[in-house]
């Protein structure tokens, strides 16, 4: 009961879902749908352990006074306010809903992004240094692909030439052995699931 | 933005929905309402030569609700008068009578493939086994002329997608593969493993958040449970999690997916367990923050700078937090691991972390970390998957310069 | 620690001093960068600048307003060229959310050179199935467009007078963010010969270049960078795209300085302790 | 802007100074819009579910629908709650089980197809010497085996083996190198993005 059947589930789903694939009738598509509605719906009630654990966390964090404890009242304010708006007064543009998303969530999501701008700049100061011969090659591509943007009379053109030709040949070559090398992984990772070797997210009674 | 798996699945029914309200409004209306004017009396056109040859036949490698149509262009597309414009498809039960304009391809197209709608309850619907007839309009400008009726065709399924046949056996090559090389490994094959800069690090790190006695922080990243990348780092936080026990090192798991709170918690729990250390395990060690990218990455940033980790390890499927978070903890002082199959973000941990497992390295981490033999039997057969891949591979450059057409075709698929 | 450890370990706050200047300081202050100019573009601007007044081209606004940022610096840059040379312009959009932004573009340019519509050009507005209406405009425009965006019936505008398909335009300058682009070579070009150029977004511009070599696009400007050197070109007065390539140049110079400093204290503290 | 756009986008413009403060240090203004953000977002995140996918997916097929096997996955659902439980835990093993094997079972075709098949089938190209793009074929298919020779984990990178594992860590630095270099334009665009957003706030409001 407790690991037979999870187990056989797994193996039954993989393997159908795997075959599936190759199977264009009707009927194929049709279970297709309805697993892959499976897995949305998983999704949803887990969601209530996400929140709960959220929830969990905060008033704990709140109760043993850790450092910064008081800022999850906020985190509870928001998460509350958010729900409670959501169920109550609807999710239409220009409720209180949509408001919060889209000036407290939209502004710091953009904000988190647009720091990318500096840590690019940090990091490549710091990282890009000439130490041994396979930091080389990194640092000088990835100043010759930035050379791009940077007039330099009539050396810009050749630049040009040596960036696209970076892109389209080993930049290329890079990508795709990469490509086929998580695919490997990842199969073989898939299977090992499948087969039940590969077990530990199901953790150990 | 995130959990690219379920989005996905959501996403492409919808797409898939809409695109056949697209197809249903292309076949419905009347090219006129469709805003592509039909005979806007402009000068007096000559009629274009019929098109000829017209062959209706079930379209292939389908769910058998779609005829796929071709015919010979007319005497006048691209030739003659020069004056073919565009070719309607008009269809019906039967030979003489009722046709409807089902659709309409620019000059110089010679097939049109006739996709219906699988249920009864839409307007659209296209029943399999049922014959159709089908006549093509040339049309010009202002005047069109008609081929004759083709011969009956009808629609039907088919059990096997012919273009995926390089997949079908690929995948099956590779599972024998899999399997012959774990049943290997069970008979006691000792197998080699080449050291992995990244995986020996992982240990030392350990080590140093002990005697520094400050915490371990490991992000398994924005992907779904159902995503191969976090697979690959559940196993690595397996292992973590049952050196953390041994050390007795406080080990921090924030997450940004509810499915994933749930495996990852059995996973430290499981570690915990096989440490001999159960009553260790605290459940609020793996907790859930949030499944928005950058509130997510906000709060894991904070709490880096708050708990000062002695160790950073990020493990999974990343997008462009990947180096918001490097960068921060850098800022923390912490030692960091990286592992990720996005292609895209492999390069900022390159320049920001200490350690990188590059693409398949990170599988490879997940099964070497616990040497277990049953695991190294998959690294055996991924590496015999490329010397097959680098075989074909030039096989079909050679085969590609000499003109063998034939032999790159295997490789590819037709969807 | 010497003055070459200290190139080394800059604090990172200095890093991000100097990049938010970077940033900060182009938008307030005015000043002008040098920009390379690439052959496809120059093209371009070249064989504008070699029509005559009362010569006719078409444009083509393809993308929605998504792409608005890239490529509406580049259309306005080229149609302000044209009116000034006295060049009749016949605008088309072949995307589906482009009508409205496209009479937006119209309107402005138009009052800008005080341009009368149907005289001097004619905003053909918007058809759907984009393969369908280049392959019909090549026959004749008014199969597609028996009106403009107004409203008003072409054959009783004046510019429309005589104006039959193709064979009546010197060459299309269609900016794309998606496939149209692709229909605009294999119909325009391909089955009626026209000469066409394209302004295309960032991302898509590597796969184009193909078609300058194979002669069947005469002229090719890739996203803001494209749109900056045609600024340049053409001397405009309002460079947008520019602005933005300013600061991308001001910030790419800087993140390389930053490599560079970091090298030289690497080097150099290096060779003092053999 | 009116009063209220003010309001709301000065609050906009609080919380993006707030995130950027963080440059400098870690301080209570990053906190607040910290823990604020995660607070709103998890909650926005569990509405849109509810409603983009509950609804859809639970309510409309089960209670209107009359689509009894909807009830299948539904109570595979519930039974992730016996988490809640310490003593039933073991029964989410169930959901979780049915979770994995159709994501992996979806996954394994899916990745052959495209992160291996499609780039092997695309790096297929005619090789030569007479001329560039011919040339360019035969050095990324190249470039190519020489990486995919790093990635060999059961046998030693020694001797010529090793030489060609170091050919292709090369191969796999030009492309991290140009990966870095290409990101850096699209991450200022979104810097100069905010910082318009902040002009022209302090320009509509304060007139500046």
């Amino acid at each position: 009961m407790r690991w037979q059947i999870p187990l056989l589930i797994v193996f039954i789903g993989g393997v159908f879902m795997a075959v599936q694939y190759f199977v264009p009738l009707e009927f194929s598509e049709r279970i297709y749908e309805y697993c892959v509605d499976w897995i949305i719906i998983v999704g949803v009630f887990a969601m209530g352990l996400g929140l709960w654990s959220l929830f969990r966390v905060s008033v704990s964090k709140i109760q043993t006074k850790a450092p910064a404890w008081k800022y999850n009242f906020l985190t509870l304010a928001g998460l509350f306010s958010m729900i409670l708006l959501g169920l109550f007064s609807g999710i239409e543009e220009g409720k209180a809903f949509m408001k919060l998303f889209w000036y407290i969530y939209t502004p710091i999501q953009a904000s988190m992004f647009a720091l990318l701008a500096f840590y690019v700049a940090s990091a490549a100061y710091r990282a890009f240094r000439a130490r041994t011969l396979v930091a080389t090659i990194l640092l000088l591509t990835a100043v010759v692909i930035m050379l791009r943007l940077i007039p330099l009379g009539s050396v810009s053109g050749l630049n040009q030439n040596v960036a696209s030709w970076i892109l389209t040949v080993p930049n290329m070559a890079a990508k795709r052995a990469i490509a086929m090398g998580i695919g490997l992984g990842g199969i073989a990772t898939a299977l090992k699931v499948v087969l039940g070797i590969e077990r530990s997210y199901m953790g150990k009674d | 933005m995130k959990n690219k798996f379920v989005i996905r699945n959501k996403v492409l029914p919808i797409f898939l929905l809409l695109f056949s309200f697209f197809l249903f409004g292309l076949h419905t209306s009347s090219a006129q309402e469709m805003g592509i004017p039909v005979a806007a009396p402009i000068s007096s056109a000559e009629v274009p030569a019929p098109p000829m040859n017209v062959a209706a036949k079930d379209a292939p490698n389908d769910n058998g609700h779609a005829i796929i149509v071709k015919w010979k262009l007319s005497a006048d597309d691209g030739a003659g008068n020069k004056n073919v414009l565009s070719y309607e498809i008009w269809r019906s039960d039967n030979p003489d009578t009722g046709f409807v304009l089902r659709g309409l391809v620019p000059a110089g197209t010679s097939q049109y493939l006739d996709r219906g709608a699988r249920d009864k309850e839409d307007k659209n619907y296209f029943p399999s086994h049922k014959n159709f007839y089908y006549i093509i309009r040339a049309r010009s400008d202002g005047s069109y002329s008609e081929s004759t009726v083709s011969a009956p065709a009808y629609a039907y399924g088919q059990w096997i997608h012919t273009g995926k046949l390089s997949i079908l056996f690929t995948t099956a090559l590779f599972t024998f593969f899999v399997v012959l090389f774990i049943n290997w490994a069970k008979k006691g094959k000792k197998l080699y493993v080449r050291p992995i800069a990244g995986i020996d690090a992982i240990d030392e790190a350990i080590g140093r958040a002990t005697e520094m006695g400050r915490p371990i922080l490991y992000i398994l990243g924005l992907g779904s449970a159902g995503e191969l990348g976090t697979i690959a780092s559940l196993t690595i936080l397996n292992r973590v999690a049952k050196k953390t026990a041994e050390y007795q090192t406080p080990l921090l798991v924030p997450v940004a997916d509810p499915v994933v709170l749930t495996v990852a918690q059995e996973a430290v729990k499981a570690g915990y367990y096989e440490a001999g250390r159960p009553d260790a395990y605290k459940e609020d060690s793996v907790w859930y923050i949030t499944s928005m990218q950058f509130a997510y990455v906000s709060a894991v940033n904070g709490l880096m700078l708050r708990e000062r980790t002695a160790t950073n390890i990020y493990m999974g499927v990343f997008y462009a937090e990947s180096l918001l978070l490097a960068e921060t903890g850098n800022v923390a002082g912490s030692i960091q691991i990286s592992g990720t199959d996005q292609v895209a973000q492999i390069p900022f941990f390159v320049a920001a972390t200490d350690y990188t497992l590059i693409g398949e390295e990170l599988y490879a981490a997940s099964a070497y970390l616990g040497k277990e033999p049953l695991l190294l039997g998959a690294i055996k057969a991924q590496d015999w998957g490329k010397i097959l891949i680098m075989i074909s591979l030039i096989l079909g450059v050679l085969a590609a310069s000499f003109h063998l057409d034939f032999i790159v075709n295997l490789f590819r698929i037709k969807l | 620690m010497g003055f070459y450890e200290k190139l080394m370990t800059m604090d990172r706050r200095v890093v991000y001093l100097a990049m938010a200047l970077a940033v900060a300081v182009p938008l307030f202050i005015p000043f002008q960068v040098p920009i390379h100019t690439t052959p496809e573009v120059k093209s371009v601007y070249n064989f504008i600048e070699n029509l005559k007044e009362g010569d006719r081209l078409l444009i083509a606004i393809d993308y929605d307003p998504n792409a608005m940022a890239e490529l509406h610096p580049m259309a306005l840059t080229i149609c302000r060229q044209c009116f000034a040379k006295g060049i009749k312009l016949f605008f088309v959009t072949l995307s589906q959310n482009a009508p409205g932004m496209a009479e937006q573009l119209v309107s402005r340019l138009s009052k800008e050179f005080n341009k009368k519509n149907g005289v001097d050009y004619v905003y053909l507005g918007y058809k759907p199935y984009p393969g369908l209406v280049i392959l019909s405009m090549g026959q004749n425009f008014r199969i597609s467009f028996p009106m403009d965006y107004y409203g008003t019936p072409v054959d009783s505008m004046p510019i429309m007078q005589g104006i039959r398909n193709y064979d009546d335009m010197k060459a299309v300058i269609a900016f794309e963010a998606g496939w149209v682009a692709d229909a605009w070579i294999q119909d325009a070009n391909g089955r009626y010969k026209l000469p066409v150029a394209l302004g295309l977004t960032g991302v898509m511009t590597a796969d184009y270049y193909p078609y300058i070599q194979s002669k069947q696009i005469f002229g090719l400007m890739g996203g803001l960078k494209g749109a900056a050197e045609y600024e340049t070109l053409a001397k405009a007065k309002d460079r947008i795209a520019s602005r933005g390539m300013k600061v991308q140049t001001i910030t790419h110079i800087v993140v390389i300085l930053f490599i560079i400093v970091g090298n030289i204290g690497f080097f150099m503290s290096k060779r003092k302790q053999p | 802007m009116g009063t209220g756009e003010i309001i709301w986008n000065g609050l906009a413009l609080f919380m993006t100074l707030c995130i950027f403060s963080i440059l400098y240090r870690d301080n209570p203004f990053y906190r607040i819009a910290e823990h604020l953000v995660v607070g709103v977002s998890a909650g926005y995140f569990a509405i849109i579910l509810y409603y983009t996918s509950f609804i859809p997916k639970v309510w409309v097929p089960v209670v209107h629908e009359h689509k009894f096997y909807y009830l299948v996955p539904t109570l595979l659902g519930v039974l992730m709650w016996a988490r809640f439980s310490r003593k039933w835990s073991w029964v989410s093993r169930y959901p979780i089980a049915a979770y994995m094997g159709i994501g992996m079972g979806v996954a394994i075709p899916v990745t052959m197809q495209t992160l291996i098949l499609v780039p092997l089938h695309a790096t297929m190209q005619p090789m030569g010497f007479t001329s560039m793009a011919l040339f360019n074929n035969l050095l990324v298919a190249g470039g190519v085996l020489c990486a995919l020779v790093y990635f060999f984990f059961s046998k030693e990178h020694t001797g010529a083996f090793g030489g060609v594992a170091k050919v292709g860590i090369w191969t796999l630095m030009v492309g991290f190198g140009a990966g870095f270099g290409l990101t850096v334009m699209g991450r200022v665009s979104l810097l100069i993005e905010r910082f318009t957003f902040i002009r022209d706030y302090l320009q509509n409001v304060l007139g500046l």
